[in-house]
């Protein structure tokens, strides 16, 4: 166990797989000759060489369709995009092919396929370079979401990723590369749809996923300075979820905050608002309360763009909230 | 007919560059090459084509058959000339008017049919319909609805080709009004810097829906390649004895590394757009039409062709075409017969794995672990009477 | 007031704005010479010429593009998606730029575009025909969307949407456009933003949108052979959403079902559930119903087809649900 | 510099098609048409476009810009020598290495400085940055960030151009790398088709990012839009003489009517391709850099020209270069003084318009109707304290 970058789990669950299976391969802007754009894939041309790990051209229709085709004969693209923000270009590809293939072809066809790749703000990146995607990719049925927030569940998570045999999008954080953690030195993986209970208490439940876990743990602290001893349930996986687990915390706290990176109209938020009143309605004692993106284009100017993003003080405040507690914690 | 069972001489220079210049209405148009066993055989391929599609047509007309459906009528000449001299294991991707180009790849006429239909023993289980025939075992790889879709998908499957290094060719079909989509410039561009073993093949029949090639571009179909240093070829689609000579000898080249290819293929469609276009209409006159169904039928050119060579009698036509209607036939008794899919796979194949843990559908069904097959579907969505 | 059929109330609507302004004008693919795929633009072409009527090729990204780059000079193009399925190779045109220019520009340059087309399911069409493309335009904020269901409101609506100085999704229905109604015959406008009562009753509330209206107001006829009155609520616009309007039929009813034609995972309905749990949940009696497309692309064969789209039946139980009746209505 | 100002003799020929195979580095390299006062304009025009991102580079380095900031050092010439023969009404439009051009199309040194310390008095009001800066007053449309997304755009801005009957021109620039995204077929396509008044310039500095083009085309630039028959043209973007020659007599045949037209412009970017990315690494190598940084100086080239022919003495070069700094000096001064936008401000501009009826934005703010602008954030907002 070796404390390590989030960016190195990535590149070490890339080269677990890829050293497993001849089948895996790399393909995106700058993976290879530049190491990445993020230097997630450094050292992987090296390692495997240009045919399994590829610079494509600024195409992202074209190489994720090219990704798209290679799965459908059973090789397992992982297809890198620079950012999420740029696989708007892509999207035809990923929901009317790689989603739909198995299903209008009638199991014929699966796509074992990995879309990664930053999604949603880095600092002042402006509008339209700082869009959190998960929307876009867990609305259609056919591909599957993961969105680790530590080093371990990144090498974990992804691993799993590359051997699904369904699309699977994994959404990293630029903010997150950085980020050192405890990681496994063996081969492991970590299965889709399991959510993680990154700290326990009874009081409220912060539920969330992806580079948010870091604030939902930030508030968690600083609640816990006035007493308050708040859950923060990774989800880690958006399709599958884990209701489960989700049910589970309601049922024990009944009082739920939902934070997210993304914006709040037909969010990830929306949707766990939804199923909890669906399917917990009766533990709830208080409406979930959910903390987004304010809901903008992301601005430029570093106050704006403090403001639109949320945080810590808006957690807090939330939980105070579904806690019928005054507004103004610490 | 396959390509060791027939001599080989062939129209097409050997010479991928030199190619580029080959073809157009009438070049090449002899017998030379091909055996009687040969032309009877494309002679065989053709009709069957044309009779399934007629009864695709006639099952349409009273509802059998539903939503979109594309006929390849007039068209068959390119689906034969250039599938036949493939591989069995090569590669094939088209886009939606692909009945005749799945049979071409060995889809049988009761795979197609049933899936038609939307019928269980359809080539796709009956969830693809007209637009999405599949069978990957025979390596056709669909039947694809969005314009230029497929595209990308061809080069990927080159790709695969290429990294597993095997020597299969993938021959990448599309509508003239493809090459207007962004995905055209971005797959030949990639295909041409990896030197991808794929033809990408225009299915010229001059209009995309109702508007003519030529109001969309101000450059000719052949144009459009050069961009990437990707050789173009003309080919008369009509006349399948050419395009068949063409295409083995291309894709022979392509197999021995000449890298892609793009084929502007001149060809017709003698129906409407979709069944619900009339045959001539604003876009096109009737004149016009007729004119080409009257010397463009690339079933008649063969025909009168083999007549002249004394290669082929009337009866003997008239045995083939009672074959063809006759598997015609039999594919639609065949697909009435096939029980629609069972509703309660309505939930399977969305997902490949059936998910151990977390819930794959948000839908409401299933509140324990998702069930990613035979699960019955909620009884809320029982009810769609709605349409 | 004349009784003509949905397709006719939007060409009116598309006549009586470019009457009005010349900087309205209509392009897509087989728009004119054809008069459009589904006629929707019938003898434009003749009545206003080829400058103001414009066949594209098959080329949505960059007729989409054009279509922004017109509107950011001050144009108002009319721009025709020959259904929404196909907007996906345009979606970067419309969220990155038509979406977020009017922000990041500070407010220099607005784009008063229309997208417009049929969405969702007709019959039949299969995985990539038949998308209902609702949640795509509305999660990042900058479109508006709004989804007329009768002649009357198509054509108040999407002459509401030509004048609009945002971008604005006008979202038809295949299955709508032979759909009869009476149209007043003068110009009018019907304002975003105003949800319509199209059927009222005290028990329960479906709300809804699109071309679900019908399906709901045939539910709430066959709910009244039972005795059960439903109020059928029409957002007619998602963005900006009449929000007073849902909360007052939710006071009133205490009972809601949201009925919609697209899927359900971040669905416009769970946004709906998440709002009237935040601002309404003191007047629900029972949890939101939701009633969507099973969550699978939609199948080809009949009967499937028929299977996972929401019909009549679902919405009747769905409301016998909420008012804690047993299952089996009429 | 105005074209009314000086002599008219230029470079390029007057028929569209014939100056397809005109330019390339060393034609046209002469001083012959412009005046002196040209001379000097066009140098203290790149002077100041130098100095004012060596500003910037200082000004990030120190924290006062954030985000991505991709400085154009190394390519003023072609800043200069294609926007400013242009016409105050003409219109420009470019992708997010774009602070040259936006000072050569009339945004002053502070607007632009100010946006990119995202202060109110930048040209886009701080909310744009260093990628979105934007004075449509000036024909300046921007400032795009997604690669290949402005070309579309700049075709709209050619169609409606056009469409209103006027006689401007656009000018969309883009990168080497940008004409492998499949908007560049469909715009250019679609130029061709309506003949729209448009140029579209590929700043080709050999390099997208870490990728020389040559990995990604096996084509040479010029064969890209041949496809759609447009003519394409080099020119060496290092000269800004010639290129400024070049441009006027390009943009007064595309005003006249010539029809959409593609121009190579060969040039080389000095420093990394954003401020994370050091000049030299991996894909080129200091040597390379250094040696067009010696040779390939557009100032420098001008410079000796304008001394070897006794246009420029030493002291007055000295002049127009403090001039240079000190308005940057004074550009900088200028955004640190100008304030953050008005936090109220954070849902303005959202929407153009205020919406009387239903609620637009959906995140628990204001519980009335919208309010598109002034309201203040909701609390819950005001805490963003992460990153
Ligand atoms: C992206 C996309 N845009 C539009 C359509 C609607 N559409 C289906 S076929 C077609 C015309 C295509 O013409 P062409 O490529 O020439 O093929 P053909 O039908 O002639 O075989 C159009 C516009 C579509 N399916 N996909
Ligand atoms: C669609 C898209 N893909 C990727 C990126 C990331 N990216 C930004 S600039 C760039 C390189 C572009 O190179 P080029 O077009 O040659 O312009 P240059 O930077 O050389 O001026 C890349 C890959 C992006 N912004 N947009
Ligand atoms: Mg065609
Ligand atoms: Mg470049």
């Amino acid at each position: 166990m070796a404390e390590i970058t989030y960016r190195d789990a990535l590149n070490a669950a890339m080269c677990q797989e890829m050293d497993r299976d001849d089948s895996v391969f790399l393909m995106g802007e700058e993976v290879a000759e530049y190491d990445g754009a993020y230097k997630v894939s450094r050292g992987m041309l090296d390692r495997y060489g240009d045919r399994r790990v590829v610079d494509s051209p600024i195409s992202e229709l074209g190489f994720t369709g090219l990704c798209v085709g290679a799965a459908m004969t059973g090789l397992r693209p992982i297809c890198e995009f620079m950012t999420f923000n740029f696989s708007f270009l892509a999207i035809d590809q990923v929901i009317n092919s790689a989603a739909k293939m198995m299903y209008m072809t009638n199991g014929q066809v699966p796509v074992p396929i990995v879309f990664r790749g930053p999604t949603g703000a880095a600092l002042q990146l402006s509008a339209q370079h700082s869009q959190a995607c998960e929307t876009w990719y867990v609305h259609a049925p056919g591909v599957k979401l993961v969105t680790p927030a530590t080093p371990a569940d990144a090498k974990g998570l992804l691993a799993a990723a590359i051997r699904d045999d369904d699309p699977v999008a994994v959404m990293e954080g630029e903010l997150l590369y950085n980020v050192r953690g405890e990681v496994p030195d063996e081969e492991y993986v970590i299965p889709l749809g399991v959510a993680d209970l990154k700290r326990s208490g009874d009081d409220v439940s912060i539920v969330t996923h992806g580079k948010m876990v870091h604030v939902a743990l930030q508030a968690a602290r600083t609640l816990a300075r006035d007493g308050i001893e708040a859950d923060v349930l990774d989800l880690r996986s958006i399709r599958p979820l884990d209701v489960d687990a989700i049910l589970e915390t309601v049922a024990r706290t009944n009082r739920v905050v939902y934070l997210e990176e993304g914006w709040p109209f037909a969010g990830v938020g929306a949707q766990i608002v939804s199923l909890i009143q669906d399917e917990g309605f009766d533990d709830l004692d208080a409406p979930v309360v959910r903390v987004t993106q304010a809901d903008v284009p992301m601005p430029y100017a570093k106050n704006l763009e403090q403001l639109a993003k949320p945080g810590v003080k808006a957690v807090v405040e939330a939980c105070r909230k579904v806690l019928y507690l005054p507004a103004g914690g610490r | 007919m396959t390509q060791a069972t027939r001599e080989t001489e062939t129209g097409v220079n050997g010479d991928a560059a030199a190619v580029a210049t080959k073809g157009g209405p009438g070049a090449g148009s002899g017998l030379r090459g091909f055996s009687r066993d040969d032309l009877h055989g494309l002679l065989a391929d053709m009709l069957l084509y044309r009779r399934f599609e007629e009864k695709a047509e006639e099952a349409y007309a009273i509802g059998k058959i539903g939503g979109f459906c594309h006929l390849h009528i007039g068209q068959e000449g390119l689906a034969a000339g250039a599938i036949k001299p493939l591989r069995a294991d090569d590669l094939v991707i088209t886009a939606y008017r692909e009945h005749t180009q799945a049979l071409a790849k060995g889809i049988t006429p009761r795979a197609a049919m049933a899936e038609l239909y939307g019928r269980s023993g359809g080539c796709s289980g009956g969830r693809g319909g007209s637009m999405h025939l599949f069978d990957t075992s025979l390596g056709f790889y669909g039947g694809h609805g969005i314009v230029g879709g497929q595209i990308p998908l061809g080069a990927g499957l080159a790709w695969a080709i290429r990294y597993r290094g095997g020597d299969q060719v993938c021959v990448c079909f599309m509508g003239d009004a493809a090459v207007n989509q962004g995905s055209f410039l971005e797959s030949l561009n990639m295909s041409a810097v990896w030197q991808l073993p794929v033809i990408y093949v225009v299915e010229n029949n001059g209009y995309g829906m109702g508007t003519a090639f030529s109001r969309v571009s101000v450059t000719d179909m052949e144009a459009r390649s050069g961009a990437y240093g990707i050789p173009a070829h003309t080919v008369d689609g009509q006349d399948v004895l050419e395009t068949y000579r063409f295409f083995e000898e291309l894709a022979g080249q392509v197999r021995a590394g000449a890298g892609p290819q793009f084929v502007n293929a001149l060809t017709y469609r003698f129906r409407g757009h979709s069944m619900s276009d009339p045959v001539s209409g604003t876009y096109r006159s009737r004149a016009e039409v007729e004119r080409h169904v009257e010397e463009q039928d690339p079933i008649t050119i063969l025909r009168d062709r083999m007549m002249d060579a004394d290669l082929l009698t009337q009866e003997e036509l008239e045995a083939v075409d009672a074959e063809a209607r006759a598997a015609s036939e039999d594919a639609a008794d065949f697909a009435d017969a096939s029980p629609p899919p069972d509703p309660s796979t309505l939930y399977d194949h969305v997902y490949a794995e059936i998910n151990e843990h977390g819930r794959l559908f948000l839908d409401g069904r299933g509140k324990g672990p998702a069930a990613g097959a035979g699960g019955p579907a909620a009884p809320g969505f029982g009810g769609g009477d709605h349409g």
